[in-house]
């Protein structure tokens, strides 16, 4: 049988074994070397690689992304922490104005090699500043690719796919599936970006979940199961570039879309698949896309808020049902 | 005491400005307390799993927020940090209430909203806590500009670490506080970590208050450790805060005794460096003082009694407090205007 | 006849009347004051109010929201400016998980009456860094009002209320639309935010267009008449809260809904309307929903490209003959 | 001549380092010609509705960019600002693809995708001019770290302007640079104004360099009309950088002669202030020294002569070359890998 790992190690491997794989490869972020990172992601690179590749840096996260940057622009391949997602307002113009721009602003001239890691999510009461999912505004900035992977195995090969990607790569990982194990093959593979991956196949139902979300979906989808109700559930797995193709055949099949994420509803991802797949599916559509996200508000501390405020198995559960039997 | 640019000494405290009565010197020591048990409990009930999210504590820390607050009118205004219940404690924050936010229950301050890192009272003062690091600096400067043009001679105290000021948002709101002479005393709580950082790795001056002289402000660089002299520290830098002279960049050098969060064992720590600092327990110290000056031990004693008394009494509370109703969860993301209310649709 | 003003003008105009009104009220923003700003929309002010009505800051947009924030909330009720809209990535965290959280983070002890004037938009060839739209980042942020409009008329009656609200309001102007003229009344008045204009009417297909692509979309309306193709022209004014009741009423009337706005498209606000429209209004439904945005590209400088990027008359007319015509 | 923290001399140059052979001290004024016609041709153009966007004119500040660049190698870099025309024109960027670039033309260094404010030579080691107003400071440190990693000895000059030291990022990447130790010269050219902001209102140091302080590194301040003075603090500051010593923040005073964009007249300055200034114009002020020197009033002649033709044909060029194809607009948003491909569908 496959080993199991966790996502937090399977992240672990990659970097592991993509920096073992190539001098040029160096991380960057806050307390990512002796400490291992706030959520232990990189626990041991540094004893193993030592400072000059497992870079600590200030608490300044503007200054990790630009020197991450200027390190790609000039050959190098860094990794850039940031330590969460929420964070990365305080450095947006460098991932939006510079990261995702540059290249194009000097028309080809220079290619930026870079991943940057940044775990979102809620779950665990760290309230609306450590919580967020922001997966948004990063789809909507032309020049970066982003990965958003629930299983430790797409996790793994999507980040050696991410840190050998040529292209600025934003890499969200969650905070709550760290500890969540999965198979995860011994050897070397890599998962290529923009391939979505079905998770559970079905007739009455697409569910399109991201993140963690795909969990809750494949939840949602054996008791549905049980009501007669076969969903099938597809994780696009990146959300730049989107494996249209995939999900519109399953569409094609199902008549039916309910797409998941953990973000307020109101411009999140789900907006994008829901006009993407309202255009070109128009025609496969027996019924309402339906959205099963976050209600447009900050992520309150209070579990019970919490859990209101985020999208739940039932919810889901309940948007299928008006979506099926209308 | 203070001077202007990088040049900085260490301000001695315990005697010239503010002299203090024997019972206001008393109450400082019950405050620190106070700050010592609620930070205690909440420690404890964190590890027994009955607070949910995740705690700094700022054991070891309470001479700063003390005497930054004791020197603080109860019209000024406080700017916290995510390692804040000392200072809101300090500035007044209502002890069951606070519990009860940190409990993540509808009796807390935030109606269980915020929680341990969201802490705010304006009505006392306190503009909150904060998440991210330097995230209240900026914020720190618009309470300030308020008070100036309303010219009641409110200061606000704005409590960072030494970490956050390597932030740009420390160097954007110290600048724009020199410019318009802004009534803020910047305390740089440092207490030689940003999480797993030592100082020494994140910048390479000696002092945070060395970075007074880009704003050509005063830097003063305290013992955190000792509560006197960092309300004189304050209390002076407040007064040329109310004269309209503008900002102090004012460092209190401490030391946390726990871990960056509870939890975090601090294995990033010097050998030794924990027991040093422990030698130098600001409770101690100042208990030592007053009983120098005279205050009975017993007195002290029973200040302590109290203390933990009036943090169990808000365990109880937070602890039988209920939970916020989920129909509580989307207020409060918009003041229900008409506007207001349509966007939460 | 009424009058015509500039929307420079209008703006300026209903600052210039709130700054009467309201003591509360003061500007902070770069070179506000003598200069003017850059794109002269306070000039004269600062001769008027003097320096502590109108103030300016050094190049810091962090610290100017955050001192907007902090007054706010303590009682005043500044405007602040950010010079252009693409600046707001060195202030992301200051504007979205600050003034969009703090009230709701401390469980609403604060109220912060802030609005952010802001201008977007492309067309003068000001480049990548100069020319975005980025209002979908603020409609994915809980606890922001968005407000986009497009005539002299709209743009200072929302101001005014803007202004006059309670909650946190990003004001987005259009560099383009400065200059232009529109009939604006002498005296006082105010439109509540929330409420969508309906520029044209007409029974073929609705064409939702935001800012200066409204101009866009009432040009192309005027040419399809030509055609026999009647477009109904509706401008949301406001994103947040958004209008869905006059939208959905001009789809249930034409059954054909075109999306124009000059983000681009992949997570822009026409994916949320999209959604929208296609859950709530799937039934009025006779073709899909079509979105005429930026193509996923940052704005290049060459006025060609620049022109190829961005949405054009013709791409609109092209979108309305594809719904209309199949 | 430079100096740990707060304290700064003013670097007198013209002796000392690096001594140049008259015709390496004629290069230098050549290239300020260049620059000096390049900056009036463009300006022209731009005003006669050639030229699209917006430009911002370095004339004035000619002697900065030059000496700074004069001190570089072939294999350095440079970080360039919104006002980056001579920063690139003296780290060799090819006037007929500059020219073209600013046209918007298919030929341009940026294939008319940048313009005037996102010049980028690679090859040349230009990193890129930026739009954002500090922008660019953390992006050098991290050519830096590379160049640092690959142990060539190369160094980057980073230059931005008063103004942008006011933005965080300014602090950050000071800090980061700081700490470990990168190969820049931080190069504050201040002309006194950010648009339309006197240094004076908008930060209440004299000198920027007196912010070196607060990274415990170099402050430098030289006068930045004058070319040799320039040349050799950065030459001074690049051999540190070399060493392994770390960044230094190298303050270049100087003026800009016209408004903050083209088309600005600047009505913020004060009376008489632009006539003092253009009695210090570096162009004159180096062509009078290198006469001293024994270089003919003739040969001078020439070489102004030899920088106009250079630049009429360069104008010429941008002129004649075509606009970009349409079908080039979606191209360089991603390298075409698979995944690049399939993100602009
Ligand atoms: C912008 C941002 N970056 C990183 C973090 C994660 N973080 C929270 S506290 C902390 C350390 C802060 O150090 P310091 O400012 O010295 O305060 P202390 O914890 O020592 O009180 C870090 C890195 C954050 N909350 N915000
Ligand atoms: C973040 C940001 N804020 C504001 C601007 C608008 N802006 C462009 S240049 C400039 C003045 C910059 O002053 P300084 O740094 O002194 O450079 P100088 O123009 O004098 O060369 C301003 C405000 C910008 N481009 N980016
Ligand atoms: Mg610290
Ligand atoms: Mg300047």
């Amino acid at each position: 049988m496959m080993r199991e790992i966790t996502c937090r190690e399977a992240v672990r491997e990659a970097l592991r074994e993509e920096l073992q794989r190539d001098e040029d490869i160096f991380l960057i972020g806050e307390d990512i070397g002796f400490y291992g990172g706030t959520n232990k992601v990189t626990q041991g690179l540094w004893q193993e690689f030592g400072s000059e590749r497992i870079m600590d840096t200030p608490i300044s996260e503007a200054a990790i992304i630009g020197a991450a940057l200027g390190a790609a622009a000039v050959g190098m391949r860094p990794v850039a922490e940031i330590m969460f997602i929420d964070f990365i307002g305080v450095c947006m113009d460098q991932i939006a104005n510079q990261v995702a721009k540059l290249r194009y602003m000097t028309g080809g001239k220079v290619t930026i090699p870079l991943t940057i890691r940044a775990p979102g999510g809620a779950g665990r009461s760290a309230a609306a500043q450590h919580s967020q999912s922001l997966e948004a505004w990063l789809i909507h900035t032309p020049g970066l690719l982003v990965a958003m992977p629930s299983t430790p195995y797409d996790a793994k090969g999507l980040l050696k796919a991410a840190i050998r990607e040529d292209n600025p790569v934003v890499f969200i990982e969650n905070k709550m599936l760290y500890n969540t194990k999965g198979p995860v093959p011994e050897g070397e593979y890599v998962i290529p970006l923009g391939k979505a991956d079905i998770k559970r196949e079905g007739g009455d139902v697409t569910l399109v979940a991201t993140s963690r979300m795909v969990y809750f979906a494949l939840e949602a989808a054996a008791k549905l199961a049980d009501e007669g109700i076969e969903c099938e559930v597809v994780d696009p797995r990146t959300l730049v570039p989107l494996d249209k193709e995939t999900i519109l055949e399953s569409v094609a099949k199902t008549g039916r879309l309910v797409v998941v994420h953990e973000a307020p509803e109101r411009g999140g991802f789900g907006a994008e698949l829901a006009a993407v797949v309202g255009n070109e599916g128009f025609d496969y559509l027996d019924a309402p896309i339906e959205r099963v996200c976050s209600k447009n508000a900050p992520i309150p501390f209070s579990p019970r808020l919490e859990r209101f405020i985020t999208p739940q198995v039932e919810d889901i559960m309940a948007a299928v049902r008006t979506t099926v039997l209308g | 005491m203070t001077s202007i640019g990088s040049c900085c000494l260490l301000a001695r405290g315990k005697g010239g400005l503010g002299r203090l009565t024997k019972e206001e010197l008393v109450s400082l020591q019950k405050t620190m307390l106070q700050i010592r048990h609620f930070e205690q409990a909440v420690a404890k009930a964190f590890l027994a799993g009955q607070i949910p999210g995740f705690l700094h504590s700022s054991i070891g820390q309470e001479a700063v927020a003390v005497g930054v607050c004791a020197s603080l009118r109860e019209d000024d205004y406080v700017v916290s940090t995510h390692r804040g219940h000392g200072h809101v404690l300090a500035k007044g924050a209502d002890l069951n209430e606070m519990m009860a936010e940190i409990y993540g229950k509808a009796t807390g301050c935030c109606r269980g909203k915020g929680g341990s890192m969201h802490i705010a009272d304006f009505n006392r003062g306190i503009v909150g806590a904060n998440g991210i690091v330097g995230g209240g600096i900026p914020i720190a400067n618009g309470v300030a500009l308020a008070a100036k043009k309303r010219q009641r001679g409110q200061v606000v105290a704005c409590f960072f670490g030494d970490g956050a000021s390597n932030q740009g948002t420390f160097h954007e709101a110290l600048n724009l506080a020199s410019i318009w002479d802004l009534p803020v005393v910047f305390v740089a709580e440092n207490n030689l970590y940003g999480m797993g950082t030592s100082q020494r790795r994140h910048q390479k001056v000696e002092n945070i208050a060395d970075r007074a002289a880009a704003y050509n402000i005063p830097g003063v660089v305290v013992d955190g450790n000792d509560v006197l002299a960092v309300r004189e520290a304050t209390l002076e830098a407040c007064e040329r805060a109310r004269r309209g002279e503008g900002p102090t960049l004012l460092e209190c050098k401490t030391y946390r005794h726990y871990g960056h969060f509870v939890g975090d064992p601090g294995a990033y720590r010097e050998p030794g460096e924990l027991e040093a600092w422990l030698k130098k327990d600001p409770l101690n110290l100042f208990r030592r003082y007053l009983e120098e000056q005279g205050i009975p031990a017993s007195r002290l004693d029973e200040l302590e009694a109290e203390a933990v008394e009036e943090v169990r009494l808000a365990v109880e509370f937070a602890y039988r407090s209920e939970e916020p109703l989920e129909e509580t969860a989307l207020e409060d993301v918009y003041v229900p205007t008409e506007a207001g209310r349509r966007a939460i649709l």
